[in-house]
């Protein structure tokens, strides 16, 4: 991949992503920053590839750090959006446990 | 060997294609989350895209230890899920402040690992120095890594209260900081030019990594913690951009996409968050604010007259009422009132009463953070209204039950210029036939440390108890 | 360039369209046409490299037939565009001919 | 060389700059169009998109007869600006058919050129032959170019009333379809494959070709007049793809990108008609909509009772009014009452008369149609519309005065489920205290060929005649 290519990626993903936030509802704007979280922990795969390098064993160390550091991120934001997003429910209509008027 | 190794990035197709594949998984991820319906499978896309990022990663490298790898997932992971299944969803500010911390921690090892073994990252040029322009990149990223990591831990200590929300004002922060930004500048340019180019050679860059975590601290001590949500935004916003410069210097698609829409997110929210509260970005930034009304501005208004109300008052009112529209604000979370709120709903809608709830874009901590709470309390999300759609009702509402808010309420931020508050898009509580005002104390002010001239009208009754034990008592007396 | 560059450009590529084109307000669904008929012309690009070329007679003929055609499209494209945009008119509060209420 | 000039391409990274600026230009062009106030902006960014590929184009590689050129655009700019200019907005719907048959026909001509003298393409392999893939992609763009193209010219005629927008039904046309699709993708395998790789050596190619513009015409020639609009949407669409098709060949971002958004764009246009129509994309390509009911459909009728009046009727009954809501349709176009219909409406709000108007999505000939007319005809875009914010005020209307629109209006695609249209949402026209239906006769029906209840209707009354000198005859009659 040359240099350009990569920018055109870059370029075109800062318009999906400025397009893709915005369509976002406000309403789940705490998992977006949960699951955002998340994501960025793909820093992992730099992390991964310092791991599993043996040559510089501090180089190493340091990598396997940070996938631990990463990991507690992904597993804990993806963990927790799911939590969040699992309570978002909707009007349940047709079983109301009690009509409205009807109550003492 | 790193040359080869890039070489070998470019040429596979199919390693290529899974980041690209794993980058459009993170896309559906937040596209789930347009719609509360979606959202669930939006999660799973993402989990599925990291998963082959990892995948792609392990099956691409000849690994020396797999078992020290394997390891150090498990443990993160399970810390990870431990934490994510205790919090408790109040604390949810602090813990994407911590996470964000994290995250940047490992960004800075990250880049101090490429540093001193350059050669598995491929940015090994044929001199045996590191290439000029991947120096650049890593010395950016491990500088931006460093100042969320210290950014986010003053930011998590003052959403969590460990330390105080007000501004630490140092004499002379603009021009310190000033001359630390700029160090880092120069550093960085002077390690890409340095002759000492070697793996782990040049001090350069240590320096510059010191210096980073110090501007971190600088930059948000005195920053108070009403405007800890924007920071936190914007520090996920710059770990966004730190990613991204990653995935230029290792050719992987997943990484400048996930940077992209972590950038743009980031951005977005500190952005609406700014209009929400009509403050500038600069302004938040250059710290201060809520620093010096907060103490003072309480004490002095209790010798005007007004209206207390007990429990059974606002439940004889309410179940009077033929419309209730409640307003929470961020002293729910803090006395965890959701779930008594969502029963006092339920049993004024037995009794026939028409129940909605408003929500302002910055009420509580952080975005959305309302909307999670009565999520929580399993209020239906299609009660639940923002400012723009149910801000001409309150004309029509019999009652307004304000619940632990008290800036987004603040009729002053329309009409008082001089208000610190004047211009933010404010709930049109006031409008209302009655207020019911529930918070602690007449004395203590909202985060802005601004007064709130609601508590002196005429319409408006207030009740003064912790959130929680007011509303069990409402509870009580309705039935 | 190579391909899973030009792959990745071209996805992304599609995820902005669709954001974009959805974004487009409905009044507006006819310039949208017009203006897609305009760009999508860019296939001049094609047609110029034909004709720069002075190899095949035939091809050059060809290519420069081409590019009269993709600038019929490209020009009227735009201009009539430019026509349409410029009608479009917001109510103009200040200056009323005539108040309501006013008239005979 | 043409292997080295390929090679320039990717290495050249000013030139990729300059494609990937142009494609960026292209995404704000369309971007301008989410709002009337940037639509202008963004026109000149599509604009200058256009000139930087063509100016990059010529200047990076070798041109024999650059005078040739120069005429040959002149000529197609003259071309261009003088038919911009001279056209009637009404007839936009044909303009746009015709434009594109142009790209389809200069789709066309490229893959033949490129067939040709592959050298110049760089797409000839080091045995001269054409490359495989190469192969495959202009063979394509050949193909989707050709049947843009036949398909544009029948839709144009028939948009045109140059020929009657009844759908020509063939027998076997779906087996004669299938075989001549088969047949191109099967040529276009064998193509790919075959030895005699040479440029312009293949007789496959043309064969190929003849067919996809044999396939063109028979797949439109079923269609009815009023499904067009979808057809040119989906050519329109495939003709982005085709783009695109070419953009991979060259590597060429800014291709790729106007192939993607050409391509999205004709796809959602074609989705939203076929939603607001209520049909599948299927039932559309698939043809024969509007064959029968339209000839017997109106003489049946005649005998039930109906009101008619006269504009000096229309006139009296409007001043009265408080509210009138005007809902245009094709007819308004054919009669190009556009701008007596604004004279009115200026009339009416002398008269204090509060007036909207309120468009379906698919009124007219093409999406937004219209709106354009409308703005043409000076009618402020504030005024005007969309079905789903209107619909809900024809009830406290005081006048519905529909000018040229019929299946819009219709309510039997709310009730009779046995209508062709039923389930497609419609103007809930029939609610206002007071109908006035402008058309020609009772006889003609709208497109769909559908009876419309409303003529019948106690609240109707029925203005029997053109629409530009009924509506003339209205302004004369306010006064
Ligand atoms: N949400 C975001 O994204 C975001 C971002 C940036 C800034 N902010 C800022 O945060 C503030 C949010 O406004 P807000 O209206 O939600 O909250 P607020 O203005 O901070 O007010 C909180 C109210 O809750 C009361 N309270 C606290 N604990 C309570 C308890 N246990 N029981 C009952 N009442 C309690 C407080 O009064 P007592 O102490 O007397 O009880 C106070 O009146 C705004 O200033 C906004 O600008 C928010
Ligand atoms: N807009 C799009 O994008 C699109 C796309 C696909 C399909 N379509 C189809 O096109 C149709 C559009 O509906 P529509 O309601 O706008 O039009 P319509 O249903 O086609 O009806 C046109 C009406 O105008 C009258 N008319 C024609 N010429 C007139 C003249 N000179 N003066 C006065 N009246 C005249 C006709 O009756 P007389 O002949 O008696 O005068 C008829 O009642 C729908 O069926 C829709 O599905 C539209």
């Amino acid at each position: 991949m040359d240099f350009i290519s990569i920018l055109s990626i870059f370029v075109l993903a800062c318009f999906v992503g400025y397009y893709v936030v915005w369509s976002v509802t406000p309403a789940l704007h705490t998992p977006l920053m949960a699951v955002t979280n998340a994501i960025s922990s793909v820093i992992i795969v730099g992390a991964l590839i310092a791991s599993a390098a043996a040559a510089v064993p501090g180089a190493k160390w340091l990598g396997l750090a940070a996938v631990v550091l990463a990991s507690i991120n992904i597993f804990g934001g993806f963990a927790v959006t799911e939590r969040m997003l699992a309570m978002y429910k909707k009007k349940e209509r047709p079983v109301k446990p009690a009509a409205p008027e009807a109550g003492k | 060997m790193g040359i080869v190794e890039t070489t070998v990035h470019a040429v596979n197709p199919w390693v290529a294609l899974a980041y690209l594949v794993a980058g459009i998984c993170f896309i559906f991820a937040l596209r789930g989350l347009s719609n509360p319906e979606s959202s669930r499978k939006g999660n799973r896309f993402g989990m599925a895209g990291m998963a082959i990022a990892v995948v792609t990663t392990l099956v691409t490298h000849e690994i020396a230890g797999i078992v020290e790898i394997l390891i150090a997932i498990a443990i993160g992971g399970t810390i990870g899920l431990v934490t994510a299944r205790r919090i408790a969803m109040t604390a949810m500010p602090q813990l994407v402040a911590a996470f964000h911390s994290l995250v940047g921690l490992a960004a800075v090892l990250v880049g101090v690992a490429a540093f001193l073994n350059p050669e598995a990252f491929g940015i090994l040029g044929g001199d045996g120095n590191i290439l000029a322009v991947s120096r650049i990149e890593m010395a950016l990223g491990a500088a931006i890594g460093a100042i969320t990591f210290s950014g986010s831990v003053i930011a998590f200590l003052k959403l969590n209260g460990s330390m105080s929300g007000a501004p630490i004002l140092l004499p002379a922060r603009h021009v310190i900081n000033l001359a630390v930004l700029g160090g880092i500048i120069v550093l960085t340019a002077l390690f890409a030019m340095s002759g000492a180019g070697g793996p782990g050679e040049s001090p350069l860059f240590w320096i510059l990594v010191a210096l980073a975590f110090a501007i971190g601290f600088l930059l948000i001590i005195p920053i108070g913690g009403a405007d800890m949500p924007v920071v936190v935004s914007m520090l996920n916003s710059y770990s966004g951009w730190a990613a991204a410069a990653m995935g230029f210097t290792l050719h992987n698609t997943a990484m400048i996409v996930t940077g992209a829409l972590v950038g743009s997110s980031g951005a977005i929210l500190s952005y609406i968050m700014c209009k929400a509260m009509n403050r500038s970005f600069i302004s938040v930034i250059a710290g201060g604010f809520g620093a010096v009304a907060g103490p003072e501005g309480g004490a002095v208004k209790i010798d005007r007259p007004w209206k207390a109300g007990s429990a059974e008052d606002a439940a004889f009112l309410m179940k009077q009422a033929e419309s209730v529209i409640i307003v929470p604000g961020y002293g729910m979370a803090v006395a965890q009132a959701q779930h008594a709120l969502r029963e006092m709903a339920d049993k004024l809608k037995e009794h026939g009463v028409s129940v909605k709830y408003a929500i302002h874009p910055v009420a509580g901590r952080m975005p959305g953070h309302m909307n999670v709470l009565l999520a929580e309390a399993n209020v239906p999300y299609d009660e639940v209204f923002e400012l723009e759609d149910i801000n001409s009702e309150f004309a029509q509402a019999d009652i307004a039950f304000v619940i632990g808010a008290n800036d987004v309420t603040n009729p002053a931020a329309k009409t008082d210029k001089t208000s610190p508050i004047y211009g933010m898009p404010v709930l049109d509580v006031d409008k209302a036939k009655t207020v019911l005002f529930l918070k602690r104390s007449m004395g203590g002010a909202g985060y802005a440390g601004v007064e709130n001239e609601l508590f002196f009208r005429d319409n408006t009754m207030m009740l003064l108890a912790d959130a929680k034990k007011m509303v069990d008592g409402i509870v009580k007396a309705l039935d």
